[in-house]
């Protein structure tokens, strides 16, 4: 049985008293990129704030990089090597776009990126580094989130619907930027709304529905129609 | 079928309540011809207190207005006594009722400036606008400056000729106001005003979009609140028959002690305030004499309360037992069964138990 | 009334109602905490100044090197055994905790310390004045207060936005969650935002038992002279409250020259017709 | 001035990020008109702008004919403009019906006597009438959406804004709720309803627009909208195979 990055048996979510997970087993190995696809209010983004340790969670195990984290506050999950880009993208208001970056560093992990990293990977960053972080367009904006949640040098990176609210060609080249960062064995975990373009970064493909996986399994064995029948639960 | 289902406003234990509440105001009436002169202070003192922390859970617990300025009330209903008194001849009695209107004249300019404040940021600005009331009838020499004045004794006079009667008379009114503002806040909450008000406290912006008017509506409550604290400030001065700027204005004994009772008592619900001030009085009946320790102790308290059960005894009481005394809610009857019509069913309401609905959310 | 040396009482003044004001602004800008004990842990620390120079016979300001730290823990403490539990978006829970904790701290200082007046005795430099151009003085304590207002104002505005703590604490006050995704653990920056806060307070506590009398009773006016500092010079910054502590306490030197009853008084007045002109104050937060 | 509701030349901005630019739409009487378009593009604003919870920074808006662009949120509702809000907003401290009762009572200014018999009706209509006791704020996400559409039923309003109300819903609720919403409209009350689920929306409305980066892209017959180029692009999704 090959190490698992990251695996979760049993893993339910509540917000308040409503339950929005029943029981997510899912397991992610190093370098791999996961996408977890599935209609609005699928419970996507509250797996991933599960994983961070941002909701309420039971779970039988939930283990990343060898230890149980169930149950850890979020600031020790992120020392350990995981991080989140929030949907929405979430920049810091009172920071400027360079302070938002380095405090992405706060856990002080080692490993490849710094800030001379990122501007070479998000060029346009360099120049407007002193703007305040929400004062740039929408898909810059996507970048300091995903620079911002690589400055911690992460093992698994959480992407939540990183091509929100961004216009085609910005996604395009913000999933190119995305190829060349996990080109480098950073293990990626991708909630994505837009089935077509998960499934072409994607080496497996996890379908929630109502807070439940519904469909697992590599884009290329999954048809169209069992995709479509899984999202859609019709 | 909807035409079976029954709306109802009242339950059992409510009923009984409204009993056991008749035959106590009634006990409470007949006091003065048997309850001794301190007694009849005491219960004086506790009908302040009922009515000023009822007034106060209006505004904090049903509207979200958290006011620490509600002092500035009692002193300007305390104020507008003595003058109305001193200056008009008008009669003590009549005085006390007149000042509420008067409070509640101050109570617009007042609005107008706090409303400008949201949240903590209104609580202290009320704190502010109270101390400028405080300094401002320290100046008023004509009503004895800084230290004060007494009522002159012609006025007292006025009440009753004998002590006893002056005792009885001022202990009728005080209950008069208890029940009296107890009635109009209960009358409210039953009303599309009650609706109107947890609206607000809920979400001020789906009360807006749903029709209610959040600003006129907050002015109101505010402006009906200061006039009933205003009299409730007038009775106050004429049980002491003296007042002076910083007894009239103090923020400790009709704002901190206040907030005390309606927060250990329960916030947001009406039967909070009862049980909070006959808690409170118990506490000072046995404790007060220790002086400062008693009042670190109600600090302590309160901070212990909050942090450990902020919905208060009332809140702990109504979901534990089901227990309403002031039947405020709306709830259906449904028939048990869709087929069989509901008349052959008693008040049985819907089961409460929960049922694990399954739910997504992003 | 001579006209320029009022100003200048005021201006002086002003710089220890700044810092008043920095301390509970600071807080209120991290975590949207309105603390109604500020007043009284003022006086708390200037009660611990008391109790140190009259155990070791050290000038009061020095006593600041023991009550500093002290205070300093006692917010970490408080924040982490009290305040952080009633974080949260209604406003109740912490006004409430406060307004408890206020009635408390009075009431432990009147038990300890009994309700007469005190005063912490600084020795000449009570008595020197500076002499000025055109015949004016200035007095040296005023003087030195203005300044160590301005130095702890600058130095807190060095800290937010010159230092890897300050970009934390501001990343904290503009996002709790999503701070928490940067490896930021809140409820421990929390406490170290509310130890800044009484360190800052003390300084303010020393310099207040130093100028004037000081009893248990005092704490709430001193809040909301802190209070009125803020909201004069608009929300969360701190150059802003500087300007507001002037404003204030020119209104009530100014006040006082016309009557001496009238000082508290002029300064709410002055604050309330600001605030009515100006909802938000002069110096709108920047962001 | 034969529409029921008249946006013309509506903006706002939030600093850089643009709202609503320049948008002008009509609403027919008892007409059905569905908003599509990216999450972030501008429909709720536009909603927010309509009911007057955010005021714009530019042009007007008209409900039967008279200008109610400066009027305040709580006088749209009464005038008869009801909303149900993608983040749900229950009042939690009251009871599923009491929530209802606001509603019926303020924004039609009638008695409660009046109006609960009515509001009994909605709650079974919307399948609420079982929890009509339970407390607002302990209800699961889906009966809050439930009972946003409810409350807005309660104020019957002549304009109806539905804001992603079939979001999480199985098939068959997705049904109930199409029947749901042509009851309403066979009840002559006027719709629009943004809305991710499209197949749902494409059973009920008459009308489709387009809003990408708070501009109307397109407006016009549902279907020839969906197979219109500029929605193609813009819902890189599914390949549409769900219409």
């Amino acid at each position: 049985m090959p190490f698992k990055l990251l695996e979760t048996r049993g893993l339910m979510a509540f917000y308040g008293d409503f339950q929005a997970l029943f029981g997510i087993d899912f397991q992610i190995e190093p370098g791999e990129t996961i996408a977890v696809i599935g209609s609005n209010g699928a419970g996507k983004s509250t797996f991933l704030k599960s994983l961070v340790g941002l909701v309420r969670t039971k779970a039988e195990t939930v283990s990343f990089d060898g230890q149980a984290i169930w149950g850890k506050p979020a600031y020790r999950i992120i020392a350990q090597g995981m991080s989140l880009v929030p949907e929405g993208r979430r920049l810091f208001p009172s920071l400027t776009v360079e302070e938002n970056l380095s405090i992405g560093a706060y856990s002080r992990r080692k490993g490849p990126w710094n800030l001379d990293a990122v501007y070479t990977v998000f060029p346009v960053l360099k120049e407007k580094r002193i703007l305040p972080g929400t004062a740039l367009s929408g898909g810059q904006q996507q970048m300091v989130a995903l620079g911002r949640a690589l400055m911690a040098n992460p093992k698994l990176l959480l992407c939540d619907e990183i091509s929100l609210g961004l216009a085609p060609i910005v996604i395009r080249e913000i999933y190119e930027q995305l190829e060349r960062i996990t080109a480098n064995e950073t293990t990626v975990i991708l909630v994505e709304q837009d089935v077509k373009q998960a499934m072409a970064v994607a080496d497996r493909v996890y379908c929630f529905r109502e807070g439940r996986v519904v469909l697992e399994g590599r884009p290329s064995d999954l048809g169209r129609e069992q995709i479509t029948k899984a999202y859609f639960g019709v | 079928m909807n035409e079976t289902i029954r709306v109802e406003r009242s339950s059992r234990a409510s009923r009984l309540f409204a009993v056991f509440g008749f035959l106590l105001v009634g006990l409470l009436v007949a006091a003065p011809f048997f309850g001794n002169r301190s007694v009849l202070y005491l219960l004086v003192e506790i009908f302040v207190y009922i009515a000023l922390a009822s007034l106060w859970n209006l505004l904090a617990g049903y509207t979200g207005l958290v006011s620490i300025g509600q002092q500035a009330f009692v002193g300007l209903g305390g104020y507008s006594l003595f003058a109305l008194t001193i200056f008009t001849g008008m009669p003590p009695l009549l005085a006390v009722l007149v000042a509420g209107p008067i409070a509640a004249l101050f109570a617009i300019p007042t609005g107008f400036v706090v409303f400008r404040f949201k949240g903590a940021y209104f609580a202290i600005g009320s704190w502010v606008v109270a101390e400028v009331y405080r300094l401002t009838f320290a100046q008023v020499s004509v009503l004895g400056g800084g230290s004060g004045t007494s009522l002159p004794v012609e006025i007292v006079q006025h009440i009753a000729n004998s002590r006893l009667e002056r005792d009885s008379v001022i202990y009728w009114t005080g209950l008069g106001i208890a029940v009296g503002v107890l009635t109009v806040i209960y009358l409210i909450l039953r009303s599309r005003w009650g609706l109107a008000l947890t609206a607000i406290r809920d979400s001020e912006a789906a009360a807006e979009s749903v029709g209610v008017d959040n600003y006129r509506t907050k002015f109101l409550i505010y402006f009906l609140t200061a006039g009933a604290t205003g009299c409730i400030g007038a009775l106050i001065s004429l049980q002491k028959l003296r007042i002076s700027p910083d007894a009239a204005f103090s923020v400790n004994d009709w704002t901190a002690f206040v907030i005390f009772i309606v927060v250990i008592g329960g916030i947001g619900r009406m039967e909070g305030p009862l049980i909070g001030t006959i808690l409170f009085f118990i506490l000072r009946e046995f404790f007060a004499d220790l002086g400062s320790w008693y009042l670190m102790f109600l600090g302590l308290f309160a901070i212990v309360m909050m942090l450990i059960m902020p919905k208060g005894i009332a809140g702990w009481l109504a979901e534990r037992f089901e227990l309403q005394i002031f039947p405020l809610g709306r709830r259906i009857i449904l028939p048990r069964d869709k087929h069989i019509s509901f008349s052959q069913f008693g008040t049985s309401a819907i089961s409460k138990k929960r049922s694990p609905t399954k739910i997504t959310d992003d | 009334m001579d006209l320029p040396a009022t100003l200048l009482d005021g201006v002086l003044l002003g710089g220890l109602y700044a810092l008043f004001a920095a301390g509970l602004s600071l807080i209120f800008g991290v975590m949207r905490l309105v603390n109604i004990a500020h007043g009284d842990l003022i006086l708390l620390s200037a009660f611990l100044a008391l109790t140190v120079t009259t155990h070791f016979p050290i000038h009061p300001l020095l006593s600041l090197l023991l009550v500093v730290p002290l205070m300093a823990v006692l917010g970490y403490g408080l924040q982490r055994a009290v305040f952080n539990r009633t974080l949260g978006n209604d406003i109740l829970p912490p006004l409430l905790v406060s307004f408890g904790l206020s009635v408390f701290l009075q009431n432990a200082l009147l038990q300890i310390f009994r309700a007469d007046s005190q005063r912490l005795h600084a020795g000449p430099l009570e008595t020197w004045h500076i002499d000025l151009p055109f015949g004016m003085t200035m007095g040296a304590l005023p003087c030195l207060m203005f300044i160590v207002a301005v130095l702890v104002i600058g130095g807190l505005q060095l800290l937010l936005f010159r230092t890897a703590l300050g970009r934390a604490l501001r990343a904290v006050s503009d996002d709790g969650q999503i701070a928490q995704l940067m490896g930021i653990n809140n409820a421990h920056l929390y406490g170290v935002a509310m130890a800044i806060s009484l360190a800052v307070v003390s300084v303010a506590g020393v310099f207040l038992g130093i100028r004037a009398n000081f009893d248990p009773s005092i704490g709430p006016t001193r809040l909301i002279f802190a209070f009125e500092a803020i909201i004069i010079g608009g929300l969360g910054d701190l150059w802003g409250t500087l300007a507001g502590g002037v404003i204030l306490g020119v209104a009530q030197t100014l006040g006082a020259r016309i009557n001496p009853g009238y000082q508290i008084l002029a300064g709410h007045l002055v604050f309330l017709a600001i605030l009515t002109v100006r909802p938000q104050g002069f110096f709108p937060r920047s962001r | 001035m034969s529409a029921i509701l008249q946006l013309q030349g509506v903006s706002k901005r939030y600093g850089a990020v643009v709202a609503s630019d320049n948008l002008s739409l009509h609403l027919n009487p008892e007409e059905a008109l569905g908003v599509i378009g990216p999450n972030g593009s501008g429909k709720t604003t536009m909603f927010n702008i309509i009911t007057g919870i955010t005021v714009a920074d530019r042009g007007q808006i008209f409900l039967a004919g008279t200008e109610i662009t400066r009027l305040r949120a709580f006088e749209r509702c009464r005038r008869g403009i009801a909303r149900s809000f993608q983040i749900p907003h229950p009042f939690g401290g009251m009871s599923v019906l009491e929530n209802l009762l606001v509603s019926a009572v303020f924004a039609q200014g009638e008695s409660e006597k009046k109006v609960s018999h009515r509001c009994l009706e909605i709650l079974e209509e919307t399948g609420l009438l079982e929890k009509a006791n339970v407390r607002a704020g302990s209800l699961t996400l889906l009966d809050r959406k439930r009972l946003e559409l409810a409350r807005a039923l309660a104020a019957n309003p002549k304009v109806l804004l539905l804001d992603e109300i079939a979001g999480g819903l199985t098939e068959q609720e997705c049904r109930l709720l199409v029947e749901e919403i042509t009851r309403i409209r066979s009840r002559g009350v006027s719709i629009i309803w943004i809305e991710h689920v499209v197949h749902a929306l494409l059973a009920v409305v008459d009308r489709l627009v387009v809003i990408n980066f708070g501009k109307k892209i397109d407006d016009g017959e549902p279907r020839t909208v969906m197979g219109s180029q500029a929605v193609k692009n813009i819902y890189m999704g599914p390949e549409g195979d769900a219409v």
